[in-house]
C-alpha cells in the first residue's frame, strides 16, 4: 500500500514536473524576448555630439531611472492620426508632438511651431516652424513634414476617427522650409485650440513608408523614443537623448497595461508601480490615508448627464427641470463617487473656453412637484433610463441613485443596460426607433473649448442618426448661436455668443445637468515634476524625476 | 398483483432505498435542508424582509452591520438583508429554472439521438459539438446583446451552454440501455417509439442526469456572477447575488460587508447543491445501493 | 480424512451508520480434505461475507469481530497482509459469480491468468503465459492460443467463468471457494462448468466450498451441505442425510420446494429474511417456521449434534 | 487492427472538420447580426457620421452578410485571419503576441492542479475517514463555490500589498505567474480533486479489483493495474475539458492580473464589436477544442479496449 502511494505520487511528480518545465520554459523564452510585435525605427537617430545641453547645472537628477505607469487600456493603435482615446494619447503624446500646445492654464502656446498667423478671414493659418528639431529617425521637422501630416490627416482613405474634431481643414502648402500654410473650408473659430489638441506630427519617412495603412512605427519629435509593445502588456518609450527641449530626466517610462481598477491600486500599493491611472473612487480614501502617496484628483473634460428625450411627458420643459431639481447631484458626488466629480453649472466643464454658469437646479423636491403638477403629471410617469455599466465612473450606481430619487417624485425608472457597441448602436438611432426615454452619457471632448459639447450636442443638426446629440435638442436660436460662435474669431464675441446658448438651453433643461467628471490619479510621493494640464485630460513625465 | 402491480411496487422500493441511502448520508440531507430553506425563501423572502430592498438613503451608504441592518448596507444605503432575502428568487430561480431547462432539452436530444440513431443522431451530435466547442462567454453577449439585459438573457445563456453535457450523458446512456431485455420486450410487444422513450429508457437514464444538475445548479450561479463581472448580469437595482457582489467588487477592501455578506449566501447555496449532488449520486448509483440492499 | 479448514465461532459486522449488521454470526465448521463442501442459504443469508472472510478480503464497513479460521491448522485470523497474500490465490483461491463484472476489462484474459503467477512466482507477466495456454486447455477453452490474448468482451460468458476458474486452479491450490459460480449462467453452460469443476477436484486433490442458493444443485454435486440462514448456521450433514431426512424446518422447506420445482427454488417458504441490523430473537427462522414454539421466540436454539455427525441448530432436537 | 484505425481517425478527422467549420459559420453570423458598429465605435462617439460611413467601407462592412462570409471562408481556408479592425494589423499576430502567455498560464495552472489533486483525490479514495479526505472535501467544496474575482483579489491583496512577496499583476517574469495559476489552480484544484476521488471510489469498489486481489497481488499492483488504469479516462477527460476551458482563455483571470492572454482578448474584441479579432480567436478555441478531443477519445482507445473496438467500428 505504502509503495503504491509512493510510486503514484512519483508518477505525479514526474508528470508535473514536465508540464511546469515545459509552462515555464515558455514563459522564460517569450517573457525573456518580449513579443515586439512593433519594431524600433530601423534608422540610426543622428547623434550629435556637439548638441549642447541647454539646462542649468541645477536639473534635478531622477534617483531611478525607470519609471512605471499602470494604465487601465491597452492601446488600440499607436497611429498618430488614428488616436480616439484620452489614455492612448497620453502614451503617444510622449513621442508624438503638436505643432502648438497649451501652458498650465490652458492658453494656447507656442511648441513645434515658434508662431503663427490667422488671415482676416479665418482660413489660413500660417505656421512658422522650430528650426532644428529631428524626428526619432533622424529627419528633420520642416514645412513639408508638416504637410505630409496634414495631407494625411486629411486624405478620405485613410482612418482618422477625429477627422471632423480638427475642422474644415482643406489642405496645407509649404510656404518655405520652416513655413507653412494650413487652409480651412470655412472660418472655425476653435482651430488653433483643435490643432494643439489633435494634430500629431510623425516623421515623413513613416508616412511616406505607409501611406494610409495604420502605422505601427511610431517615430516622432518628443521627449520620449518608442521602444516596444507587448500586446495588452506593457509599453516601453526611452528617453530622447536629443530632443530639442529639455531633456527628460528619467530614462525609460514603463506603460503597464492593468484592466481590473482594484489590481491597478493593488500594483500601486504594494509598490510594483510608481503611477497609476483611473483608480477606483472606491479607493480614494485608503491610497489618501497612506503617507507613501500623492493623488491627483483634476477635473477632466467629460460632463456627465441624462438626456431626455423629446418625447411623451419630457417633452415639456417644466417635467424636465422637475426631475432637474428632484435628484440630488452634490449627495451622488458626495457618497456614490467619493468626490471625484464637480456639479455642472453649465452644460460645459467650469475650465472650458465659453463657460458661463447658470443658476444651479439644486435639489428641491417640493419645486419638482409642483413643475410637475404644473405640466399635468402630478401622479408621475413611467420612463426607461438606458445607462452604460463600466463606462463611467460609478455609472451603474448613479444610474440606480437616479432611479431612486425620481422614484421620490412619481416618476418610476425603469434602468436598461447594454454592453457598449450595443448602447451606441442604440443611442445612434433615429428618435422615433429609440426604445428608450432617457440615457445616461458622458461627453468628453479632446479640446477644452464650448464649440465641441454644445455643438455636438445641442445643434440640431447633430441629431442622431447623423451625430450624437443623445438629446435631439433642436432650438433655431440655438443653432444660429452655435454656428456664429464657431465662425467667430473674435473671443469676446464668442464668449458672448456662447453665454446666450448656455442660458436658452440650461433653462431648456434637455439634460438632468449631473457633473463634470474627475480623474483620479496617483503616484509614489517620490515623484516629483509631473505636469498636470488644466483640462486634467493628459499627464506629462516629460520633466518628472524621482527624488 | 398483476405484473403491472409488481413493477410499480419495485419503482417504488426503489425509491424507498435510494431515499433512505440519501438520508443516510448526513451531510447531502442538510444541503438538502438548506435548499429547501432557499427555496422557501426564495418565495416568501419580500413578506419577510424586514426593510424595503430598494429603499435607498445615500446618507446611510456603506454603513457596516448594526440592530438596524444586521448585514449592514450596501454601496447605495440599501438594506443588504433584505436585498438578499429578495434576492434569492432571482439567483435561486435563475439557476434552477435556467438548468432545469437545459437539461430537460439536452435530455430529449440525447434520447432521439441515442434511440434513433442514424441521420438523427449524427446532426444532433455534430451540432452539439459545435455548441461545446462554443465559449458561454460568447453566447452571453449575444444574447444579451439581442435581448437586453436581464433575467432572461442569463437564463437561456447558461441554460444553452449547460445542454450539450446532458446530450452526450442522455446519449451514452441511452446507448447502455437499448439492448437490455426490457427495451427489447418493450420493443417486441409493439409500443410505440415515444412510449418506449419516455416509459422504458428515459426512467433508466435519469440517474446520472439528476447527479450532473444539481451540480450544475450551483455553477450556474457562479457563472451568473462572472458574466455579471463583465457588467452582463442581471442589470440593476435588482437584487440577485451575483450582481450584488458584482457590483460591490470594488468595495472589497473598503467596506468588505457589501460584499461578503452576498458572497457566503452564494457559496453556501453552491455547497449544498453540491452536497445533495454527492448524496444523489451515491444514492442513484446501482452499485451503492445494491451493497446497502445486499446487508 | 483431515480437516482442511475448521472455522470456529466467527462473527463478521458490518458497521453501518444505521447500525450494526450481524451478516455473520457465530458460524462454526468443518471442511475436510479433497471434498466439496457446499453452502445453501438465501441471498442475505452471509454465505458470500462468509467467503471473503475465509479469503482476507473482507473491506470495511465490514469487520472480522471474533472467532478462528484455521487452514490445515493455522489461525488465518491473526494473519498480516503480507501473510495473506503469501497464501490467497496459492492455497486458497477463489471464483466469484459474475463473470462478466470480475474481470478487468481492459486487459487480455492470458494477463490476468498470468497475474497469479506473477504473484507467486515473481518474473514478467509475458514469460507465463505458455502456462496460461496450458491452463486454458485443461479447463477446456477452445482455442486456447487465441484466448490468452482476448479482451473479457471479446469472450462468452461460460468462457469467461472458465477464466476465473483458471486463475483459481492456476496455483495448483488445496482449498477452492466457488462463489455462485454458475448462477450466472445459462443452463448447459452451468451443468458443464459444474462437471468441470467435479473433475478439477478429482485431479488436483484440491476442497472446494461450493456456495450458492440453488440447493436441488448441491444435492447433486456436495460431498456435505452447510445450510445458512440470517448469519447463523441452521443445519450441517452429509448429502444423503439432507436429501432423505432434513431436520431443521428450514431445510425441509428449500427440500419440498425443490423437489416441487426446480426454478421456484427457495420462494415457496413464506415471508422473507429478516433485518439483519435487528434480527429476530430467539431463532432467527421463527417468524416463518410452520412449527415454531414458545421457547424458540426467546432462546437461541444450542447446536446439537447427531450420531452421524450431522449439526442441527433447532429447538425441535434438543431432547436427543 | 491498423486499417480500421486509420479509417476511424480518417472519419474523426472528417467530423473534425464539419464541426469546425459550422462553428466558424454559426459564430460568424452571430457576431455579425449583434447590434453595434465597429465604424462607429472605432472612430469613437464624438465622430461625424462621414467619417463613420468611410471607415465602415474601408472594412468592407457595407457588403452583404453572405458576401462577408463567403470572402472569410475562402480566406480562412488560405489561412489568411485577415485585418484586426480595431488594431489595424493581422490579427494572427494579435493572437501570436498573447498566445504563449495563455498556453504557459493553462500549463502551470493545470500542473499544479494535477499536482495537487490526483494524490490527494486517490488518497482520499482510499482512506476515507483520513484527515486528508477531509481535506480534499474541503479543497473541493471551497474550488466550486467561491467566486473567481473574490479569490485573485485576496491572493493579489495577502501575497503582493501585505507580504510583499510576489508581483501583483503582469506578465514580466516567471514570478508573475505565480499568483493567477494559484488562482485558477484553485479551482481546477476543486472539481479534479473530486472527480479523481469519486473515479478511484468507482474503480475501488469494482469486483475485478477484489478478483486482483483474491490472486494474491500485492495492493500497489492492485492499485496501479486494476484501479488507477481504470480510473483513468475520467480524469483524462476531466483534465482535457480543463485545458480547453483553460486554453479558450480565462476570462477573470486574466483580467484581475493583467494577464495578457487570449480571454481577455476574446472579450475585448467583442465589446468594441472585433468581428474579424473575434473570429480568429474563437477559430483558435475552437480548433483547441475539437483537437483535445480528438486526442482524449484517442487516449481512451489505448486505456480501453471496449472502446477502441467501438470507436473503430461506429462511423
Amino acid at each position: 500500500m505504502r509503495r503504491a502511494v509512493s510510486r503514484s505520487v512519483i508518477v505525479g511528480v514526474v508528470v508535473v514536473l514536465v508540464l511546469a518545465i515545459l509552462g515555464v520554459s515558455l514563459l522564460t523564452g517569450w517573457f525573456g524576448r518580449g513579443v515586439e510585435t512593433t519594431t524600433t525605427p530601423t534608422t540610426a537617430p543622428v547623434t550629435t555630439q556637439t548638441t549642447v545641453t541647454a539646462e542649468s547645472p541645477r536639473t534635478p537628477v531622477s534617483a531611478k531611472d525607470v519609471l512605471k505607469v499602470a494604465i487601465g487600456i491597452d492601446l488600440d493603435t499607436v497611429d498618430p492620426h488614428g488616436q480616439t482615446t484620452t489614455v492612448v494619447y497620453n502614451v503617444v503624446r510622449h513621442i508624438y508632438e503638436t505643432l502648438l500646445w497649451y501652458d498650465e492654464k490652458g492658453n494656447v502656446i507656442p511648441w513645434l511651431a515658434e508662431r503663427w498667423e490667422v488671415s482676416p478671414d479665418g482660413l489660413t493659418y500660417t505656421l512658422y516652424l522650430r528650426k532644428g528639431v529631428r524626428f526619432h529617425d533622424g529627419s528633420e521637422l520642416d514645412a513639408y513634414a508638416v504637410k505630409a501630416n496634414v495631407d494625411r490627416w486629411v486624405d478620405p482613405t485613410v482612418r482618422v476617427p477625429a477627422r471632423a474634431q480638427l475642422g474644415p481643414v482643406k489642405g496645407a502648402e509649404v510656404v518655405d522650409k520652416y513655413t507653412v500654410k494650413i487652409m480651412l473650408k470655412e472660418p472655425f473659430a476653435p482651430f488653433l485650440r483643435a490643432l494643439a489638441s489633435y494634430l500629431l506630427i510623425a516623421s515623413p519617412k513613416v508616412i511616406e513608408k505607409y501611406g494610409n495603412k495604420t502605422i505601427t512605427e511610431p517615430v516622432g519629435t518628443g521627449p520620449y523614443k518608442f521602444v516596444s509593445w507587448e500586446k495588452g502588456k506593457k509599453v516601453v518609450l526611452e528617453a530622447n537623448e536629443d530632443y530639442w527641449g529639455s531633456k527628460p530626466l528619467i530614462k525609460r517610462i514603463e506603460w503597464v497595461i492593468i484592466p481590473d481598477a482594484s489590481t491597478r491600486t493593488a500594483a500601486l500599493l504594494a509598490g510594483d508601480v510608481d503611477f497609476a491611472y483611473n483608480l477606483p473612487p472606491t479607493e480614494l480614501d485608503r491610497v489618501k490615508g497612506d503617507a507613501r502617496f500623492q493623488v491627483l484628483t483634476p477635473v477632466s473634460n467629460r460632463v456627465i448627464f441624462i438626456a431626455m428625450l423629446p418625447k411623451g411627458p419630457l417633452a415639456d420643459p417644466r417635467v424636465r427641470q422637475a426631475l432637474n431639481y428632484a435628484v440630488d447631484k452634490s449627495a451622488i458626488i458626495q457618497n456614490i463617487l467619493f468626490g471625484l466629480g464637480v456639479e455642472l453649472k453649465a452644460p460645459i466643464p467650469d475650465h472650458f473656453f465659453g463657460f458661463y454658469p447658470m443658476k444651479p437646479y439644486s435639489y428641491d423636491l417640493d419645486k419638482a412637484r409642483k413643475l410637475l403638477a404644473e405640466a399635468g403629471y402630478p401622479q408621475g410617469f413611467k420612463v426607461v433610463l438606458l445607462h452604460p455599466t463600466g463606462r463611467y465612473l460609478q455609472d451603474k450606481q448613479v444610474a440606480e441613485a437616479v432611479q431612486a430619487y425620481l422614484s421620490r417624485i412619481g416618476v418610476q425608472v425603469e434602468l436598461k443596460t447594454m454592453d457598449w457597441p450595443s448602447f451606441v448602436a442604440e443611442i445612434t438611432k433615429p428618435l422615433d426607433q429609440k426604445t428608450y426615454d432617457m440615457v445616461l452619457l458622458g461627453w468628453g471632448p479632446g479640446v477644452a473649448d464650448a464649440h465641441f459639447t454644445l455643438h455636438g450636442q445641442f445643434h440640431s443638426g447633430q441629431a442622431p442618426p447623423k451625430g450624437l446629440a443623445a438629446a435631439h435638442y433642436s432650438n433655431p436660436t440655438v443653432d444660429r448661436l452655435l454656428e456664429e460662435a464657431m465662425r467667430e474669431v473674435d473671443e469676446g464675441k464668442r464668449r458672448e455668443l456662447y453665454r446666450q446658448a448656455t442660458e436658452i438651453i440650461w433653462n431648456d433643461a434637455p439634460w438632468i445637468f449631473l457633473y463634470t467628471q474627475a480623474w483620479f490619479y496617483a503616484g509614489a510621493k517620490s515623484l516629483k515634476g509631473l505636469m498636470v494640464y488644466v483640462d486634467g485630460e493628459q499627464i506629462f513625465f516629460h520633466k518628472a524625476y524621482f527624488s | 398483483m398483476t405484473l403491472l402491480h409488481k413493477v410499480r411496487e419495485a419503482r417504488r422500493r426503489r425509491i424507498r432505498e435510494q431515499w433512505e441511502v440519501f438520508k443516510s448520508n448526513k451531510l447531502a440531507y442538510i444541503g438538502l435542508y438548506i435548499l429547501v430553506i432557499m427555496a422557501v425563501i426564495s418565495v416568501i423572502g419580500p413578506y419577510i424582509a424586514p426593510r424595503d430592498p430598494y429603499e435607498f438613503d445615500l446618507s446611510k451608504a456603506r454603513l457596516p452591520p448594526s440592530l438596524e441592518h444586521p448585514l449592514g448596507a450596501d454601496e447605495l444605503g440599501r438594506d443588504i438583508l433584505s436585498r438578499i432575502l429578495v434576492g434569492a428568487r432571482y439567483t435561486f430561480g435563475l439557476s434552477v429554472l435556467s438548468v432545469i431547462a437545459g437539461a430537460s432539452i439536452g435530455t430529449l436530444l440525447g434520447l432521439i439521438s441515442g434511440y434513433r440513431g442514424g441521420l438523427w443522431d449524427t446532426v444532433i451530435q455534430r451540432v452539439n459539438d459545435i455548441l461545446l466547442a462554443f465559449p458561454t462567454i460568447l453566447l452571453a453577449i449575444a444574447l444579451v446583446a439581442f435581448l437586453g439585459q436581464g433575467v432572461h438573457s442569463l437564463v437561456i445563456a447558461i441554460a444553452v451552454s449547460s445542454m450539450p453535457v446532458y446530450v452526450r450523458l442522455v446519449r451514452a446512456s441511452v446507448l447502455q440501455v437499448v439492448t437490455e431485455d426490457y427495451v427489447v420486450a418493450a420493443k417486441m410487444l409493439g409500443l410505440s417509439e415515444w412510449s418506449i422513450m419516455v416509459k422504458h429508457i428515459l426512467p433508466n437514464v435519469m440517474a446520472p442526469v439528476l447527479v450532473q444538475l444539481s451540480y450544475h445548479m450551483g455553477l450556474a450561479i457562479l457563472i451568473a456572477s462572472a458574466l455579471g463581472f463583465l457588467g452582463l448580469g442581471v442589470p440593476p437595482p435588482s437584487p440577485e447575488w451575483g450582481a450584488m457582489i458584482g457590483s460591490g467588487r470594488v468595495y472589497l477592501f473598503r467596506s468588505p460587508h457589501i460584499v461578503v455578506f452576498p458572497g457566503l449566501v452564494i457559496s453556501i447555496t453552491i455547497i449544498a447543491f453540491n452536497m445533495v449532488g454527492d448524496g444523489l449520486r451515491e444514492s442513484l448509483d446501482p452499485k451503492v445501493r445494491a451493497l446497502v440492499r445486499r446487508l | 480424512m483431515n480437516d482442511i479448514l475448521v472455522v470456529e465461532d466467527l462473527r463478521v459486522y458490518y458497521e453501518l451508520p444505521q447500525g450494526v449488521v450481524k451478516a455473520v454470526d457465530g458460524v462454526s465448521f468443518n471442511v475436510r480434505e479433497g471434498e466439496i463442501f457446499g453452502i445453501a442459504g438465501e441471498s442475505g443469508s452471509g454465505k458470500s461475507t462468509l467467503a471473503l472472510a475465509i479469503t482476507g478480503l473482507l473491506r470495511p464497513p465490514a469487520k472480522l469481530v471474533s472467532g478462528r479460521i484455521l487452514f490445515k491448522g493455522v489461525d488465518l485470523t491473526k494473519f498480516s497482509e503480507r501473510e495473506w497474500r503469501s497464501i490467497r490465490g496459492k492455497r486458497i483461491s477463489m471464483i466469484f459469480q459474475d463473470p462478466t463484472t470480475y474481470l478487468n476489462p481492459v486487459y487480455t484474459a492470458g494477463f490476468q491468468v498470468a497475474e497469479v503467477f506473477e504473484a507467486h512466482r515473481g518474473g514478467v507477466i509475458s514469460s507465463f503465459l505458455k502456462d496460461v495456454v496450458e491452463i486454458f486447455r485443461r479447463v477446456k477453452i477452445a482455442d486456447p492460443e487465441r484466448r490468452v490474448a482476448s479482451y473479457p468482451h471479446q469472450l462468452s460468458g461460460g468462457m469467461k467463468q472458465r477464466v476465473l476458474i483458471s486463475m483459481a486452479i492456476a496455483e495448483k491450490p488445496d482449498l477452492i471457494i466457488a462463489d455462485e459460480p454458475t448462477s450466472a449462467l445459462d443452463v448447459t453452460i452451468q451443468a458443464e462448468i459444474v462437471d468441470l469443476l467435479n473433475e478439477l477436484r478429482r485431479s488436483l486433490r484440491s476442497s472446494i466450498i461450493f456456495i450458492t442458493h440453488d440447493l436441488a444443485l448441491l444435492t447433486e454435486i456436495a460431498d456435505r451441505i452447510m445450510v445458512m440462514y440470517a448469519g447463523k448456521v441452521v443445519e450441517i450433514a452429509d448429502r444423503e442425510s439432507i436429501v432423505s431426512e432434513p431436520k431443521h424446518p428450514y431445510t425441509r422447506g428449500l427440500m419440498e420446494s425443490v423437489k416441487y420445482d426446480r426454478k421456484a427454488r427457495l420462494k415457496a417458504i413464506k415471508g422473507s429474511i429478516p433485518s439483519l441490523i435487528d434480527p429476530p430473537k430467539g431463532c432467527r427462522f421463527h417468524p416463518r417456521c410452520p412449527l415454531a414454539m414458545d421457547e424458540c421466540r426467546i432462546y437461541e436454539p444450542k447446536r446439537v449434534v447427531d450420531a452421524k455427525g450431522g449439526v442441527v441448530y433447532c429447538h425441535l432436537y434438543k431432547g436427543e | 487492427m491498423a486499417s480500421s484505425l486509420s479509417t476511424y481517425l480518417f472519419f474523426r478527422f472528417l467530423q473534425a472538420i464539419v464541426t469546425f467549420f459550422g462553428a466558424m459559420i454559426l459564430f460568424f453570423l452571430i457576431v455579425r447580426l449583434l447590434p453595434g458598429d465597429p465604424a462607429r465605435l472605432l472612430a469613437g462617439p464624438e465622430a461625424s457620421e462621414e467619417d463613420v460611413a468611410k471607415i465602415r467601407e474601408a472594412l468592407g462592412l457595407n457588403k452583404p452578410i453572405y458576401e462577408q462570409l463567403i470572402s472569410y471562408l475562402t480566406s480562412i481556408m488560405r489561412g489568411d485571419l485577415g485585418i484586426s479592425i480595431k488594431y489595424g494589423t493581422p490579427v494572427l499576430n494579435e493572437i501570436l503576441a498573447r498566445l504563449p502567455y495563455t498556453i504557459a498560464l493553462a500549463l502551470v495552472a493545470e500542473a499544479i492542479a494535477v499536482a495537487i489533486a490526483i494524490p490527494l483525490g486517490v488518497l482520499a479514495a482510499l482512506k476515507p475517514r483520513s484527515i486528508l479526505a477531509y481535506a480534499a472535501s474541503l479543497l473541493g467544496i471551497l474550488g466550486t463555490s467561491l467566486p473567481v474575482f473574490w479569490v485573485g483579489l485576496m491572493l493579489i491583496f495577502i501575497f503582493a500589498v501585505e507580504l510583499k512577496v510576489l508581483p501583483s499583476s503582469g506578465a514580466e517574469s516567471p514570478k508573475h505567474i505565480v499568483l493567477p495559476a494559484l488562482t485558477l489552480a484553485f479551482f481546477l484544484t476543486g472539481n479534479l480533486t473530486r472527480m479523481t476521488r469519486a473515479a478511484v471510489l468507482e474503480a475501488l469498489s469494482s469486483n475485478h479489483v477484489l478478483t486482483a486481489l483474491a490472486k494474491g497481488l500485492p495492493f500497489s499492483k492492485v492499485l496501479l493495474r486494476h484501479v488507477l488504469r481504470v480510473s483513468l479516462i475520467p480524469i483524462l477527460t476531466i483534465i482535457s475539458l480543463q485545458l480547453g476551458a483553460l486554453l479558450g482563455g480565462a476570462i477573470i483571470t486574466e483580467t484581475i492580473f493583467a494577464w495578457p492572454g487570449i480571454g481577455s482578448l476574446l472579450v475585448d474584441s467583442l465589446f468594441i464589436r472585433d468581428y474579424v479579432l473575434a473570429q480568429g480567436i474563437i477559430m483558435f478555441i475552437v480548433g483547441v477544442f475539437i483537437l483535445l478531443n480528438l486526442v482524449t477519445d484517442i487516449a481512451y482507445a489505448l486505456v480501453d479496449p471496449r472502446v477502441r473496438e467501438v470507436l473503430w467500428r461506429v462511423r
